[in-house]
């Protein structure tokens, strides 16, 4: 088997040459390593490009890696001229999202419950923005559509999965006492 | 009213997506408790907001009514106290639902700003198109089991046992026919008569130098041989022994075989 | 100014973004310096790229510079690219291989007295498959060639030695005599 240097190497190429998420299965594959085994290997690469003067880091997208640019270099690569600026969201859009990624799958209607409006449009934008999609039909009258995150939410917005979203605060829950039987 | 408030929230009016968008704004420009909101006052504030829209012509939602209506059933039954809060002394909080879909929506109208500061960040990371690397049709990987290896040679020589089984059976019973064919007594007999001596049966065919099926036969190309006249057959004593004597008149041999 | 750690972060950043080569004027222009300093922080960045344990090196094409995977891992940037199925044997071949494991080393004759069936096209399968060899000849009239198990036939199922074949039952060996007359 080949050294940790000689595997970090590999790594970093592969990477380079993908340029697409590489899934761990193949990395694992092509070092000739289990994945438990690539998956520390990765996270301590990850790690080592995060606190080396590195202008690429290594990203973990859904169980795949990517290389990508450090984000607060973006001002620099802007003067390159080739790349596009990146059009945000409006707010309604990211209201929608945060519903749909907190509570997915959900349907339309569960999302119009909690916003109060009509959501039709919101939803055809971030789908083709890829950042939702159709994950099946729920099993109510009228079968409506479910929506979930795609791979390309977790990218845009830096999560790793969808466990990485900031945690529900805790404190809007109402309490519930039980009635307590005395004797 | 045509206000500062409604010149100053002009341009801001057509940004309320929905009916909460609008009500949340309203609560939070006045750091309103959440908790207690003073419904009077925020019904008011909310109809001046519809009564703004209506000025300016733009088109309000029919979402927009329905929370003006349901506004404005909260205030009525503030003001009048129902039946059943006047029996029990204590009755909900006419406000409770609006209370709990707006804390609902609150949750998520700040999700959704962690969610466009992520934005903003990552918006910054840039990404390279993969390189081209030619397809390549690797040589199969074989998947292979010892077990089933073993298997496989545990079946091919069961398979083997059984043909040769078969095969000795088969054998014995065609050495076993040949041996007790009708025909070929009938010839041996023949063959032992033409010398012109007298046969005894138990000689010739006893169950402890022969096989049953071979006595047997014998004893039917006897009769054979005495029923085309070219034998005849003599036993003195009952159940004693069979004497076989060749007959003179001599026929030919082949009519009987 | 920034500090030279940054350039080095920035230059790295921007030679990913681009993909494409990119001109040392570029280069200069955005890290703010003349081109001869430019000139000199690209040659130590190359050195310092080439000398890392690093996946990828810098390339200097005409002026321009370029990122690219380390030509010697190009063995493994391959597999990428590589679909690898697994698949088994044909019944008929694992009996064979399984009539030569445990037999070695065994002639076509006795092969197919026992397998009743000729067996010339599975025996070309297996040694196409590198799974059996031949390993001499038989020592009776007209010398048929004996076959053994190759050393892939170890890897294949994961043995150190032929001995460790898992064992037959007893009675499911049955005497077996060459030159038997089958009919």
């Amino acid at each position: 088997m080949d050294s940790i240097q000689k595997i970090e190497m590999i790594i970093e190429a592969l990477l380079f040459a993908s340029g697409d998420s590489l899934p761990i299965e193949k990395i694992a594959e092509i070092i000739e390593n289990d994945k438990k085994t690539t998956k520390a290997i990765m996270s301590n690469l990850m790690y080592k490009f995060q606190n080396a003067s590195r202008g690429i880091i290594i990203r973990e997208i859904g169980g795949a890696y990517q290389l990508c640019t450090r984000p607060e270099l973006d001002e620099h690569i802007q003067q390159l001229g080739t790349v596009r600026k990146k059009q945000g969201l409006t707010p309604q859009a990211y209201e929608t999202l945060a519903i749909i990624a907190y509570n997915q799958p959900v349907t339309r209607a569960y999302i119009e419950q909690i916003r109060g409006v009509n959501s039709d449009g919101v939803l055809l934008t971030l789908t083709d923005r890829n950042l939702i999609q159709e994950v099946g039909r729920d099993n109510t009258p009228g079968k409506p559509k479910l929506y979930g995150t795609t791979e390309e939410f977790l990218r845009a917005f830096g999560f790793s999965s969808i466990k990485e979203l900031p945690p529900l605060e805790m404190n809007e829950i109402p309490e519930v006492y039980e009635n307590v039987p005395l004797d | 009213m045509k206000s500062a408030l409604t010149d100053a929230c002009t341009l801001k009016l057509e940004n309320f997506e929905g009916p909460f968008d609008l009500l949340f704004y309203l609560i939070e420009k006045d750091k309103i408790d959440i908790y207690d909101i003073p419904i009077s006052q925020i019904t008011d504030q909310y109809l001046d907001y519809l009564r703004a829209m209506q000025e300016l012509d733009l088109d309000i939602a029919s979402e927009f009514l329905v929370m003006a209506s349901t506004l404005l059933h909260i205030k009525s039954r503030l003001l009048l106290p129902s039946k059943e809060s006047l029996l029990e002394g204590e009755a909900e909080d006419p406000r409770e639902e609006l209370i709990i879909k707006l804390l609902e929506y609150k949750k998520y109208k700040e999700y959704s700003r962690v969610l466009a500061s992520r934005d903003e960040k990552w918006k910054g990371a840039h990404y390279k198109l993969p390189e081209i690397i030619p397809d390549i049709i690797a040589p199969d990987e074989l998947e292979l089991s010892p077990l089933t290896l073993r298997d496989y040679m545990a079946d091919a020589l069961k398979r083997y046992k059984d043909k040769q089984d078969d095969v000795s059976k088969r054998m014995a019973r065609i050495l076993d026919h040949e041996k007790v064919s009708l025909r070929a007594k009938i010839k041996e007999l023949l063959t032992s008569l033409k010398k012109g001596v007298k046969l005894c049966f138990s000689k010739c065919y006893n169950t402890k130098e022969k096989s049953r099926l071979e006595v047997a036969t014998g004893f039917l190309a006897t009769l054979e041989i005495v029923r085309v006249g070219k034998a005849e057959i003599d036993q003195p004593v009952a159940f004693g022994e069979i004497y076989i004597t060749p007959k003179s008149v001599q026929k030919d041999i082949d009519s009987v075989t």
